[in-house]
């Protein structure tokens, strides 16, 4: 009896083991964002004030809000998309077909973790500009006036820059999963006959399936928020909501409409964050192991 | 031209002839040789049994004809065709490995289907396969079922149905039954003779520990000992011939004495007791004595008429004090210590209604013929 | 850790500024100017940098908490700290020697560095330099010209101002933007990052500031500054001076005084153009130094504009809507 | 660690795979580095190719001080991953005597410090920690704090994914030898997870070392860290100085993921086959 | 105070004494139910062996004493102290489980040095403890190599030795010889016998599927079915007069027909065969005939004074055609189907010299005092 009380509170306590990070992230990270919330709803001012969600309705009038709110969702998909066909290609080479400098060159990727975004922006911009190098092989080969590309300020500018600084994301966890695949159950798919593709599909992709979700799911999450590269890529008409934050914020001082459309940022990255979750769980439900 | 053409029939869902051959083949893992110099042949149709201690490389050997170890020299045949290069999909290969490495997130079904899918079985058929596959390894009604959720023999049977239900042209088993209660693996084997009468072609490498299990379904024994084959031949002649000690005592249970020849048809144990011996020739100097333990008898011999008598020509009669009573149901196996070297035979008799006593004085008896001399070693 | 300013006596204080007079090498504006003050007063100045608008909402939010002493930004954000409520209310030693447009009537703020808006041209694909604005429709530039977005970069609101000056109000302006939207590449946030496109010939114009791009073009060659002329045929250009102000409830006001009247001393007014390459506030400091000369050739016949900034501060917002609106970004 | 197994067995499709590897490797990761590498290098960049080749920018960095920022940079970056790996990994770990829906609903939570644009990040710690009970405005600690903040959402993720993979026989197993749960986490967990643990410490590294936007909000001024010096330098058209600094930013971080990645190789392992 | 003493001795490096108590325990997976009200006592110092067909629930049973299953009702006892909510480090127990789970990132040493470490053995005993641990499974020479870097046996006997190192009140095995070969599995089996002697204290709860295992090494044997206990007793009682058919057969071999009734100390078979069982004062309708296969003879039964005569008091002659030949090394398995039933009974006699033909018309005997009539079911 008494047992069983006490194993009811090692349960507890068990679960009790969350607090003290919840508690962190709570004072840390939830109170200033709950400011945020509060700043939003209250227009006259911070803390002071009658609650009022005029902000709120001030800033979904806008027709600038309405188009980079679906900029923001269009270029964080695609990128996502991109960025987890590159990641699983490149990390599975390095995993599975390695070649001498093969894992340097993996490590080489990270180092765009650390690259300040408006720099990758100026990079692409040297090889792929109208006169950069891309286009200036180009004519100097052909002797065209011209070089084929010209996407830098499109949204595909932004897509391209998105891919290439977020693939680390992917390809970190993908490495990670790799290299605890059970080379068992890799044998033995080959030995009954499958080709690699189908090893790769069936066997590899289910179980590096957590690692890739994780990986994408911060992506998405993260694209719904770069802000950087879409600021300084300067491409016609691409506002998103992190953008307009800031402009809201710097240039208007308008603080209480980027706390608006910072809330809605938010909402709108936790939404997408759960269908995406929800979606692999529905397709990917029965992974997992027991726990 | 010869290549290719293999190439495609592989291709085409595996080489469907069986037979292996392994053609001096030599593994190492860095510094350790796991396969050494290894030949042995599998003829197409034939069911060879892989005995040897824990560690010898039978393992490695399976693995080497699947295409998981690459031989640092020699080479594997299969039908016939050097596959030393080819990948494990175009082997045409079914194996049940000792871990049975399920996929964890696919269920039973599944599990047993991924072969036939990889080998491009038209849909309609796999279904009924499956469903045959598992029902052979008296595992339907497990079809929804993930591996996690089964007992450790249900995924074994699992794994063992679904390397059947490719109908591989080489069957390549590591220990398949080893999880599963003596009734089950009757009725395995029972299956496995059956497919293998069915399939004409296919060839069976085993890996077991269970000898009652190799010389049941084998058609040859290959016995290994540190990463060499030690000896390879029917069930009957290593039995009854073992050309070593090792393999007597691999092949069935086996009493080994060290002993030395003294004549054409005697040796003599340490301590000089004399014993007669299958006639053979004779030899000079060291051997080793094997006796099977249900071979001999306890008490006097019988003489010619039924009652004992220690006077039946080629019979040997020793005496010595019981050091050892096992009961197995079946039968009591009696371990007696000889004076004055104090080895020790086993005899395994039928159940004894008034078994002796430790310590107590008692009489063995083993006909002549039923001594075999082996080359020296071996003796624990 | 560091708590900046937590004891109110020690010999220190904090400037907040908008980048541009610091220099990674150590031969910056800012660098000589704080050690020379150190070195007289014995106050050591810390220093924290960033966008002009970024350095005030900075400001606003840590009111509740003050640690910055001194703030030094552009036009229209001191205003914009002004109206928060930001500012204390000092007029340093020499700031009488300071235009009227260029210093608070309240006291609030003075410049203390000028600087003016200014136009690129890559001079390899732009021989002339265009005239007025209307030269910047020609077809050559699309895709070619690009300024920096309004309210997002100080110097891209200059041209706004400039623009609303030139063409004599809003409409006319925001017309203008429209047909010029033809040409441009698209937003920028930076105007700094515009320079080395055009060297480049990536962009064939745009837009800067003078004293940023007197010293760019000493590692690109192929710049060009030029002033284009509105309707009225004179080329005129934004004054975007460094204004400065005490901060209200600095933690060492005193210093920050000191510090004010010391950036308006003779002294360090003449070294604005000679180490800063921008032009003295006070207008009365005439510098001989080889920079000032090459600055006052480029600034010859340009008419300077001062806009009243307390107006544009006010309706900033509009101004960046109506051309948002008109360009469609 | 490679693969003791290969999966892929012809050479052509070997080849092949590698030189798909290399066709997308080159121009979206290596042409960009290589660019900023060779601005650095340049004494201008007008043409498709830069003007000529100086390590005058490189002298240049060394009188100021960049080696002040470089360090700052080296320091946060150290702490706020040894931090948010701390955090992410304790709730990764803890989360799993939760409930299915609570534990998903921590984890959520986990996630959402990457929601949140990192402006607002700066400017909303600004406004909570300028204000009683926290006075952190003005301290090395906001920035360090605002970098763990930022990046614990990965670690956790990492941590997490790598939970769902581990098998639970070795747990039990442990356990059933005598070994308290903080032994099992120690000793038997916490190794097994080392792979994962190892790349989320990277990861979390290298964020925090470049990351800008919330803390040009909120550094102090005696703890400048590299990227605000980079932005600072390029955004006033100094492009080459900045390349300089990047360059310098990014061999650090590199040289710091490849001592770390040491560590992994040593205590990988591929389960037996 | 009681439970707080429990505690207390369980932190200092877990229970003691031996003896496992399951009391009504049940668990489930979900809907599935697979350990039903489950009661059974090892007391300590006791070799408990565990049979029962794969999936029946014993290696569930095992985990719940471990404590990785938390039983929906009933309680698990260890040394008389409830464990139902203690945690499995608390507990005291050692175990081996099916699929080694060895620590694939420790060398062979560390993970048998894991437990004694877990347990706060002092430093300087640990290196002995493990090199006698290793030298027990004759794993010495392996210390310095990763799990991955072992053999299946290999492996197994590490899992072995990591959990004797502890020196456990109570040892769980899950079938833990099963990847050992005849030889080895013999000298482990000794060791375990030698290691229960050593420690007095220590109950053993042992799952296998090798009979001779359990014959020969446990007190007592529990027969599970369906997660149930079927039955419960020492080898030989459930050997010699098993409960039902379904224990008769997974105590030994033995051949189930099924019978009714018919007199006191007779059963008829399907056909009308009439057989002389051992008497036990009869019953009514259905029942079950158990014989074991080594106690029938082939041809007729020999006479008092030794030639064979059908005349034998008590003995039962059956007639029949061979439909099965197997061949045992030390033994002929014969199978023989009887008229008009076509009922099959399988002998096992010592090795033929010359085995009859397949459909061979043949004799086979055995006394009424060796046919046990069972309760009616489990025939095949
Ligand atoms: N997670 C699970 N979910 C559902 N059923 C399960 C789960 N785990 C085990 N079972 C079922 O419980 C039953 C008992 O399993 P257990 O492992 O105890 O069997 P066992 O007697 O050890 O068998 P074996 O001899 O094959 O190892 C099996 O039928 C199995 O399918
Ligand atoms: N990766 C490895 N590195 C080093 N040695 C290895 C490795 N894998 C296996 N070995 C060794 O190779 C030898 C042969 O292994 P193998 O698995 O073939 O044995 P086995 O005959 O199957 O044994 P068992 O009956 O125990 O399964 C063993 O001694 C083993 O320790
Ligand atoms: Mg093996
Ligand atoms: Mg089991």
């Amino acid at each position: 009896m008494t047992l069983r009380a006490r194993a009811g509170r090692t349960g507890m306590m068990r679960a009790g083991m969350i607090l003290p990070p919840v508690l962190l992230l709570a004072l840390l990270f939830l109170y200033p964002l709950a400011l945020v919330v509060r700043d939003s709803l209250s227009p006259d001012g911070a803390g002071g004030g009658a609650l009022s969600t005029r902000a709120y309705s001030d800033v979904f009038g806008e027709a600038s809000f309405r188009d980079a709110l679906l900029n923001t969702i269009g270029i964080a998909a695609g990128a996502t998309a991109g960025t987890l066909v590159l990641g699983f290609v490149l990390a599975f080479v390095v995993a599975f077909v390695p070649f001498p400098g093969s894992r340097a060159l993996s490590r080489f990727i990270d180092v765009f973790l650390a690259f300040p975004s408006f720099l990758i922006t100026l990079a692409l911009l040297f090889v792929y500009g109208t006169v950069g190098m891309a286009n200036g092989l180009w004519t100097d080969v052909t002797g065209a006036s011209s070089g084929p590309f010209d996407f830098l300020h499109t949204p595909w500018g932004v897509l391209l820059a998105e891919v290439t600084y977020f693939t680390p994301f992917v390809m970190r966890p993908l490495l990670a999963a790799f290299a605890q695949t059970e080379t068992a159950q890799l044998e033995a798919a080959a030995s009954l006959g499958a080709r690699p593709g189908r090893i790769v599909r069936q066997v590899v992709l289910p179980e590096a399936l957590p690692a890739l979700a994780a990986g994408g799911g911060l992506v998405l999450v993260l694209c719904l928020n770069e802000f950087g590269i879409v600021l300084f890529t300067g491409a016609k008409g691409v506002t998103t909501l992190p953008t307009l934050v800031y402009g809201k914020a710097i240039l208007d001082g308008d603080y209480t409409g980027a706390c608006v459309v910072a809330v809605v940022n938010v909402a709108l990255s936790a939404a997408l964050y759960g269908l995406y979750r929800m979606l692999l769980t529905r397709t990917g439900a029965h992974r997992a192991r027991p726990v | 031209m010869n290549v290719r053409a293999a190439n495609v029939r592989a291709m085409n869902g595996g080489i469907r002839n069986g037979g292996i051959r392994f053609d001096g083949v030599t593994v190492a893992y860095d510094a350790t040789v796991v396969l050494d110099d290894f030949d042995l042949t599998v003829e197409p149709g034939e069911v060879m049994a892989l005995l040897g201690p824990s560690g010898s490389g039978k393992t490695t050997a399976l693995r080497a004809v699947a295409g998981f170890v690459r031989p640092r020299t020699g080479r594997v045949l299969i039908g016939g065709q050097d596959v030393t290069a080819l990948p494990p999909h175009r082997r045409g290969i079914g194996m049940v490995v000792q871990q049975y490495a399920l996929f964890p997130h696919m269920r039973v079904e599944a599990n047993v289907a991924f072969g036939l899918k990889a080998r491009k079985v038209p849909r309609g058929e796999i279904a009924g396969r499956v469903a045959e596959a598992l029902e052979m390894t008296g595992m339907d009604g497990f079809a929804e079922r993930y591996p996690r959720e089964l007992s450790g023999g249900q995924q074994q049977r699992v794994a063992i149905a679904r390397a059947l239900a490719v109908r591989p042209g080489v069957l390549l088993l590591d220990e398949p039954l080893s999880a599963l209660d003596a009734r089950l693996r009757a009725g395995m084997l029972t299956e496995l003779a059956r497919l293998h009468r069915e399939l004409p072609g296919l060839s069976m490498l085993y890996v077991t520990h269970d000898q009652s299990e190799a010389l049941t379904l084998a058609d040859r024994i290959a016995v290994m000992d540190r990463a060499r084959l030690r000896d390879c031949g029917t069930p009957q002649s290593l039995y009854r011939a073992p050309g070593s000690a090792f393999t007597a005592s691999f092949v069935g249970s086996a009493n080994l004495l060290a002993a030395r020849w003294c004549g054409e048809d005697a040796v003599e144990l340490d301590g000089g007791v004399r014993i007669r011996v299958r006639g053979s020739g004779g030899g000079e100097g060291e051997a080793t004595l094997c006796i099977r333990p249900h071979l001999i008898g306890l008490g006097e011999p019988p003489g010619p008429s039924g009652p004992p008598s220690p006077d039946v020509p080629d019979m040997n009669v020793l005496h010595g004090a019981v050091t050892g009573l096992q009961w197995r149901g079946a039968s009591h196996r009696v371990t007696v210590s000889l004076p004055p070297s104090g080895a020790e035979l086993t005899a395994e008799v039928r159940e004894l209604s008034s078994p002796p006593a430790l310590g107590e004085k008692v009489s063995v008896h083993f006909a002549a013929a039923d001594a075999v001399v082996l080359p020296p070693g071996g003796t624990p | 850790g560091g708590s900046a300013g937590a004891d109110a006596d020690a010999a220190e204080l904090t400037v907040y500024s908008a980048d541009g007079l610091k220099s990674e090498d150590g031969s910056g504006f800012y660098d000589k100017v704080f050690a020379q003050f150190t070195k007289r007063t014995g106050i050591k100045v810390k220093y924290v940098e960033g966008g002009s608008g970024e350095m005030v909402q900075r400001l606003a939010r840590e009111k509740a908490n003050t640690k910055a002493d001194v703030v030094v930004t552009l036009p229209p954000f001191i205003q914009q700290a002004d109206g928060k409520g930001l500012l204390g209310t000092y007029r340093p030693q020499g700031s009488e020697g300071v235009a009227a447009g260029d210093k608070d009537p309240a006291g609030k703020w003075t410049a203390v560095v000028n600087n003016y808006l200014c136009f690129l041209r890559n001079t390899d694909k732009v021989k002339t330099a265009p005239r007025t604005w209307d030269d910047l429709l020609d077809p050559r530039y699309k895709g070619k010209l690009q300024y920096s977005t309004p309210g997002v970069a100080g110097d891209g609101t200059a041209v706004l101002v400039k623009a609303l000056h030139d063409f004599g109000g809003k409409d006319a302006a925001m017309a203008y933007f429209k047909r010029l939207q033809e040409n441009n590449v698209g937003p920028s946030s930076s105007t700094g990052q515009l320079a080395p496109k055009t060297d480049k010939g990536e962009l064939l114009v745009a837009n800067g500031d003078v004293q940023m791009n007197y010293a760019t073009m000493k590692s690109m060659p192929r710049l060009g500054i030029f002033f284009p002329a509105g309707p009225a045929g004179k080329p005129t250009t934004v004054a975007m001076p460094y204004a400065a102000g005490l901060v209200r409830n600095a933690p060492h006001a005193d210093n920050a005084r000191k510090f004010l009247d010391f950036l308006l001393s003779d002294d360090v007014q003449q070294q604005v153009s000679s180490v800063g390459g921008g032009f003295p506030a006070r207008s009365a400091v005439r510098a001989d130094d080889p920079n000032a000369k090459a600055l006052a050739e480029i600034m010859k016949g340009v008419e300077i504009v001062r806009p009243d900034w307390q107006d544009i501060d006010k309706n900033l917002a509009s101004y960046v809507a109506a051309w948002k609106q008109a360009t469609g970004s | 660690m490679p693969a003791p197994y290969s999966l892929v067995h012809g050479r052509g499709a070997r080849w092949a795979l590698r030189a798909l590897f290399l066709v997308l490797f080159l121009p979206l990761f290596a042409l960009p580095l290589l660019v900023i590498a060779a601005a650095s290098f340049a004494t201008g960049w007008s043409g498709a190719l830069p003007n000529g080749a100086t390590t005058a920018h490189y002298a240049d960095l060394a009188r100021g001080d960049s080696a002040d920022a470089l360090l700052v940079s080296l320091l946060t970056a150290a702490a706020a991953s040894g931090l948010a790996l701390l955090t992410g990994t304790w709730a990764a770990l803890a989360a799993q005597a939760l409930p299915r829906r609570v534990r998903r609903a921590v984890n959520a939570l986990f996630v959402l410090p990457v929601a949140v644009p990192s402006v607002v990040v700066g400017l909303a710690f600004l406004v909570a920690f300028s204000e009683p009970p926290l006075l952190l405005n003005g301290t090395r600690e906001i920035v360090v704090i605002a970098h763990t903040v930022l990046v614990t959402a990965f670690a956790h993720q990492s941590v997490t994914a790598a939970l769902a993979r581990l098998d639970p026989a070795y747990e039990q197993s442990a356990a059933s030898l005598g070994a308290s749960p903080a032994r099992v986490l120690w000793q038997v967990k916490l190794p097994l997870l080392l792979p994962s643990l190892t790349a989320a410490a990277g990861l979390c590294f290298a964020l925090s070392m470049g990351e800008l936007s919330a803390t040009m909000m909120l550094y102090p001024p005696d703890w400048l860290p590299l990227p605000v010096r980079i932005h600072a330098a390029t955004d006033r058209g100094a492009l080459f100085t900045g390349a300089a600094l990047a360059v310098v930013l990014m061999a650090t971080t590199l040289a710091v993921l490849l001592a770390v990645s040491r560590i992994r190789s040593k205590a990988s392992y591929r389960q037996p086959s």
